[in-house]
């Protein structure tokens, strides 16, 4: 049996590559199941569900506030915004008024949230091209908002900051000062980011034109956030659908031009530059005092109904449905889970690429497990 | 290796040890007495953890490991292959899903091996004690020789976590057995 | 390449800057006020209303209290299970008394999960080396009150 | 060690200190949300008096109702069966067999251009499985929420994987986790948990133990 087929090409078999789940690069526990043909990938099937810890079956037994903690540790690189994407469904629920400097913290630890979990975004995204350095750089700046974060809520990761009608703790003294010297030096930093990696000829070469789709494919998959945004289509809900204080605002909704992996990155980068700018302009309108919870009940009951409400999280539409009866826990809560749906364009996406492409075009969709399994 | 460190860390009393040798340890001196304690000094080390990052713990593990609290600094770096690894870092919710394949990847690791259980969700199940896929700590499926609470435990805490391991080798090395702090 | 000599560059600046690293076991972090560690617990304040271990959402506090002559409830036990507490900090918030409060104690790393399940003179000792520890904070707290 | 500590974090404490969350106090389910009834509950001021109508919901119920005149035209008339509001959105409750077709009219026409399924959930209700739909044209702006219903012994909804190719994990999910068959699926596995996990989790009469 001769080695070369009649096309001149090497004769391969097809086989079977397992990556995963406890691989460095699939963040997380995903794990794919590869069909390859030499180095072409022909299939690949997604196998999820390794960190599923049934989060929704648990909230129907907890009282509101106490599923707040749980949010946390859905997207727990951007645990304010779930945590706001929870209390947001419960206030539009129940009709609730938030004070306006809560409204204006929110919106800062928001943004604020958003820029780590991009810059976290970049810093794995580069561990897993294969560069060790932005990694350590982008951990440095992350620390001083994790930082930041801590004064104001007392934990790093798992903020439980948000409560039903406002927020838990005002801002310490001195802590919006501190906000806005980080807000300066991160805009110092920006550019730096830029020179360390958006011009590296080895980055460019492993993300231009790989991962390519069209809105059409974006909005049938149901994806968004960045990775709608980065085929041309401005869909931020930020924008299309206000919630919070974001109608108060001057910012742009950063959109690729070509969906590929190169955009999706520099929207990451170009998104850290729009929250900044919203947090600046936050905190040169936040009241100076005032109260930051609303009047609520002490015990929060959901008028009977169904609710669903999004919020644009860092990885894409973040939704909560709640299902009440009037009690004080919900009937049901299904999650809108960004990552989980973003994921599922992934074996189209990589049928027909090369082996090496897997980790650039997984790495790109930016997904957190603990949201996509929930 | 830095004399004034081990000072800082809880006096551990264990069982079968002189006043004299718990002095000599506290002092930080690495008593060359047997070739068993040099290696348990090299081993302690040079640890090499494996990269299993599962959940939220696995964020604050990578914080350990960047430039902020620097693991290097103990001679830690991160593998991804259970190999080439000797400390297996369970930083997150095991499923019941995840369960065998974490005994598969101990049992990968070459011997002498340890594991450490990061966070509580790691250890008992945590906030998903009541979850109908979660494992009530890891411990069921492998031995777990330190425990680190905390929903994540911040990276100081896994840094001295890490030393009470380091510690732990060095004793196990001289024959003492560890169970209590 | 000049893409690389950018990023070369960039890492040369880096060189002269601070290191942010905190040499840890020697250099003790210092924690914000706020910040959630372990729990501490003052046992004359509680008064076993079984609130904390109402919200716990792991339901990992367990306390039962007695009257005393002045039928007022007294705490009898307080337990905190650490294997399970997430240090959500929703059990402070609700204590009507802030008998159960927040400390800074973070170096909690045990080899056996037994020591794990804290007992009321734990949490009561963990407050008095938090007070030894902040004094500031207790100082501003009573000149508050006053 | 282990069997004193099961008993020390168990679902259900032995003590007793938790009643809040034992299964017997769970919320037993009503025969349906009111989903437009008790949405609004503005501060009235006579406490006594109703809470006015809240006008978003009225639009909400009229929209539905236009869809439904829409949808009468071009399928059949008992495509749907009632409408209604979820909170602020339009609701319409499908029948399951006109499941596919009215998604598919709705995002094919140029009135709605319903092309962009935001969420998709499944509830278990004490006498069918519900599963509803929330719908967005990106280009129109529309919002709403579409239902359909089917049997909980014998669950089976047509798929949408079709009309909506992102509905795909979706169904998976909710066939992995409610036990709803979707037929037509391409690919119906369970998706989140083990292939030899007995049971359906978020039904409400799933029991860790007995499974």
């Amino acid at each position: 049996m001769s080695l070369i087929d009649e096309k001149d090409q090497v004769r391969t078999e097809e086989m079977l590559l397992n990556l995963g789940p406890q691989h460095p690069s699939t963040h997380g526990v995903l794990r794919l199941l590869v069909k390859i043909n030499g180095e072409t990938i022909t299939d690949v099937e997604p196998v999820i569900g390794y960190l599923h810890r049934g989060t929704e079956k648990l909230a129907e037994d907890l009282q509101y506030t106490q599923i707040i903690p749980y949010t946390d540790r859905l997207d727990y690189l951007a645990a304010m915004l779930n945590n706001y994407a929870l209390c947001h469904t419960i206030e539009q629920a129940m009709d609730l008024e938030v004070p306006e400097r809560a409204e204006y913290l929110r919106v800062i630890v928001m943004e604020m949230q958003r820029v780590a979990s991009h810059l976290m975004f970049i810093g794995a995204y580069l561990l897993d091209l294969g560069a060790m350095s932005p990694f350590l750089y982008v951990f440095a700046d992350r620390e001083q908002i994790v930082q930041l974060f801590n004064e104001i809520c007392g934990a790093r990761l798992t903020y439980n900051y948000m409560r039903v009608g406002g927020v838990k703790w005002d801002a310490p003294p001195g802590w919006l000062e501190k906000v806005a010297d980080f807000v300066q030096y991160l805009k110092q930093k920006f550019h730096m980011y830029d020179e360390l990696i958006t011009g590296n000829e080895i980055f460019l070469a492993r993300t231009r034109g790989i991962g390519r789709f069209d809105t059409e494919t974006a909005l049938a998959y149901g994806l968004s956030g960045i990775n709608l945004r980065s085929t041309g289509y401005p869909w931020d809900l930020r924008r299309k659908k206000p919630y919070s204080i974001y109608d108060r605002f001057d910012f742009d909704i950063p959109v690729g031009q070509n969906g590929d992996c190169f955009d999706r990155y520099y929207l990451h980068l170009l998104e850290i530059k729009e929250s900044l700018r919203i947090v600046e302009q936050a905190l040169k309108s936040i009241p100076s005092s005032g109260p930051v919870l609303g009047k609520v009940p002490k015990m929060i009951r959901v008028p009977a109904g169904e609710y669903y409400s999004g919020i644009e999280g860092a990885r894409g539409e973040l939704g909560f449905y709640i299902v009440s009866e009037g009690k004080d826990k919900p009937y049901r809560l299904k999650i809108r889970k960004p990552s989980f749906i973003n994921l599922q364009l992934l074996p189209e996406l990589l049928r027909g690429q090369s082996i090496a492409n897997v980790i650039a075009i997984l790495g790109a969709v930016d997904i957190v497990l603990g949201e996509v399994d929930a | 290796m830095d004399l004034t460190r081990a000072s800082q860390l809880p006096i551990i009393e264990y069982e079968g040890l002189t006043p004299e040798e718990n002095a000599e340890l506290n002092r930080g001196g690495v008593l060359l007495n047997s070739l068993e304690t040099l290696k348990g000094w090299a081993r302690s080390n040079s640890l090499w953890p494996m990269t299993l990052g599962l959940a939220c713990c696995a964020i604050e593990m990578m914080g350990a490991a960047a430039a902020h609290y620097d693991l290097d600094r103990f001679g830690m770096i991160f593998r991804a292959s259970p190999r080439q690894s000797d400390v297996m870092i369970v930083a997150g919710t095991v499923t019941k899903k995840m369960a065998p394949l974490i005994r598969r990847l101990y049992d990968q690791m070459a011997e002498p091996k340890w594991v450490i259980s990061m966070g509580v969700c790691a250890t008992a199940g945590g906030p998903y004690v009541r979850s109908y896929s979660v494992l009530k700590g890891v411990d069921q499926v492998v031995p777990v020789d330190v425990y680190i609470p905390g929903c994540p435990p911040s990276p100081p805490a896994l840094i001295y976590g890490l030393n009470m391991l380091q510690e732990k080798i060095r004793m196990e090395a001289r024959g003492k057995k560890v169970t209590r702090a | 390449m000049i893409g690389f000599l950018k990023g070369l560059s960039v890492t040369l600046r880096q060189l002269p800057k601070k290191k942010v690293t905190l040499q840890y076991p020697d250099v003790k972090p210092e924690w914000p006020e706020r910040f959630r560690g372990v729990h501490r617990f003052i046992p004359e304040l509680c008064i076993a209303c079984n609130q904390c271990a109402r919200i716990c959402p792991t339901s990992c506090i367990s306390l039962s209290g007695e009257r005393d002559e002045n039928k007022k409830m007294k705490i009898h036990t307080f337990d905190i299970n650490f294997d399970i507490c997430i240090l959500c900090d929703l059990c402070t918030e609700v204590c009507p008394t802030e008998a159960v409060l927040m400390s800074d104690t973070f170096e909690m790393a045990k080899y056996s999960r037994d020591d794990l399940y804290l007992d009321m003179h734990w949490l009561h000792d963990n407050q008095l080396k938090y007070e030894q520890a902040h004094p500031d904070r207790f100082e501003r707290a009573r000149g508050e009150a006053d | 060690m282990s069997e004193d500590r099961e008993h020390r974090t168990p679902p259900k404490g032995p003590e007793g200190k938790e009643p809040s969350v034992t299964a017997a106090e769970r919320p037993k389910p009503v025969s349906k949300p009111a989903a437009a009834s008790g949405a609004a509950v503005k501060p009235a001021p006579p406490k006594k008096a109703p809470p006015p109508p809240d006008p978003r919901v009225e639009a909400a119920k009229a929209k539905a109702e236009e869809i439904r005149k829409f949808i009468d035209q071009q399928l059949s008339t008992e495509a749907v069966v009632e409408t209604g509001a979820a909170h602020i959105h339009p609701m319409l409750l499908i029948r399951k067999e006109d499941w596919v077709a009215v998604v598919e009219l709705l995002k094919r026409s140029d009135a709605y251009q319903l092309n962009y399924l935001e969420c998709m959930a499944g509830t278990d209700y004490p006498n069918y499985i519900e599963v509803v739909v929330y719908l967005q044209s990106t280009e129109l702006g529309h919002f709403i929420c579409l239902k359909t219903r089917t049997d909980r012994e014998q669950a089976e909804i047509p798929s949408l994987c079709a009309v909506h190719p992102g509905a795909n994990w979706e169904e998976r999910e909710i066939y992995d986790l409610l036990g709803v068959t979707f037929t037509g699926h391409p690919d119906l596995r369970r998706i989140m948990l083990d292939d030899d996990f007995k049971g359906h989790p978020l039904r409400k009469d799933y029991s860790a133990w007995e499974a």
